[in-house]
């Protein structure tokens, strides 16, 4: 599975793009979020506020409800702030 | 019916030449060109980057260009909108719309530029005296693009 | 602040140039560039000669600029105003408005431009395949022009 | 006394302005336009329906009752149609 950073979610991470494997027992995008908090400390800490996060699946905006398959696109950023 | 987003400058000057040659029911063209201010929440900014998602950008300005056109009889829709460094004075983005009548260019006008300020896929990071500095979502913005929410 | 009634024709890059060079406090420019059209009222136009009152037309155009100026917080205003003979497909009207918040801008630059189409001392001869002829009032430019009247 | 005529009331009087020496008795406006139908067939015409007959005084809108004065510039229009 791609993701996408953006923003300072980038930033703080440090890495605009990463390819993971999706863990059996994640199956929505809140689940993906709370897993990726695990991978590291920048992790935890830029993804600790899931207000600011917010998330597209295949490049459209969806809740932390929306499911995520192994062949998604998901983009995590916050919110924008337009031109 | 254009929409590109592009590091380049633009010339809008050639843009409105270019969306009204030749087609002679157009009665007037309203146009927006969003520049960088100097200034932003009272401190200076020497220089700004707007950091995009490709793909999903154009995607979005795209459905949003299609509304406009749903809900306006518009000849045509010009969206241009920069990415990348930009500096006080410089030209971020362009919303040109071509009528028969003016009071459909102006609508569809400020409605695209209303959403692109608030919802387009940007972010902003600018340099200020104090640094770099992420910039966040505003709430007037939010009104501004919720005035055209249609009706239920 | 600048007005302008001409016969020749306007550039309208290099005006929108001429209005920001160097002015990095605007967020932004409406512009308005109406165009003549190859129909009215239902009928084909192949020409139109646009008549003006020279003199009276300009102090107009200044005092309504002024007004615009008075109501909005507009870094800049322009507007050129073309007389003489037309034809379909040629600018009319440029109107410009510069502000550091594009509200303003949208707002000023409309109320410029229906005033403009409504109120200001110009009239037209329209030529048409059965000849030429003055054309009428509209009431539903009354109408646009209204809607900007002030509350008492 | 300068007078202006513009758009059809211009093609249908024939001339764009003409200088008229102002009679005593015309202190008006109103009074003004009455006199100027005498002079020609083509004035009382185009003069007729004063519903569309505007006027300007010294480039200023003014109603039928407003003054008018040896020294004025007076321009008699159709309503506007603007640009």
């Amino acid at each position: 599975m791609k993701i996408l950073y953006f923003a300072w979610l980038r930033t703080k991470i440090g890495i605009p793009s990463e390819t993971v494997e999706l863990p059996s027992g994640v199956t929505d995008v809140g689940g993906l979020v709370d897993w990726l908090k695990t991978r590291s400390p920048r992790h935890a800490e830029a993804l600790a506020n899931s207000k600011v996060v917010k998330v597209a699946v295949n490049q459209e905006h969806v809740p932390y409800d929306h499911p995520v398959a192994a062949t998604d696109e998901v983009a995590l950023f916050p919110p924008v702030t337009g031109g | 019916m254009t929409v590109k987003v592009q590091r380049e400058d633009f010339d809008v000057g050639a843009e409105l030449a270019a969306m009204t040659a030749g087609r002679t029911s157009i009665g007037g063209v309203t146009l927006f060109v969003g520049l960088v201010r100097d200034m932003a929440g009272g401190e200076a900014v020497s220089a700004m980057t707007l950091e995009h998602y490709p793909g999903m950008t154009e995607k979005q300005l795209e459905a949003i260009e299609a509304e406009a056109r749903g809900r306006w009889p518009l000849d045509d829709v010009l969206i241009i909108h920069r990415h990348g460094r930009l500096e006080p004075g410089d030209q971020i983005v362009l919303v040109a719309t071509a009528s028969a009548h003016r009071q459909a260019a102006f609508d569809g006008c400020h409605f695209l530029i209303d959403w692109l300020k608030t919802k387009a896929p940007f972010w902003k990071l600018e340099a200020t005296p104090a640094g770099e500095r992420w910039v966040e979502a505003k709430e007037s913005d939010d009104e501004a693009a919720s005035r055209w929410a249609r009706d239920a």
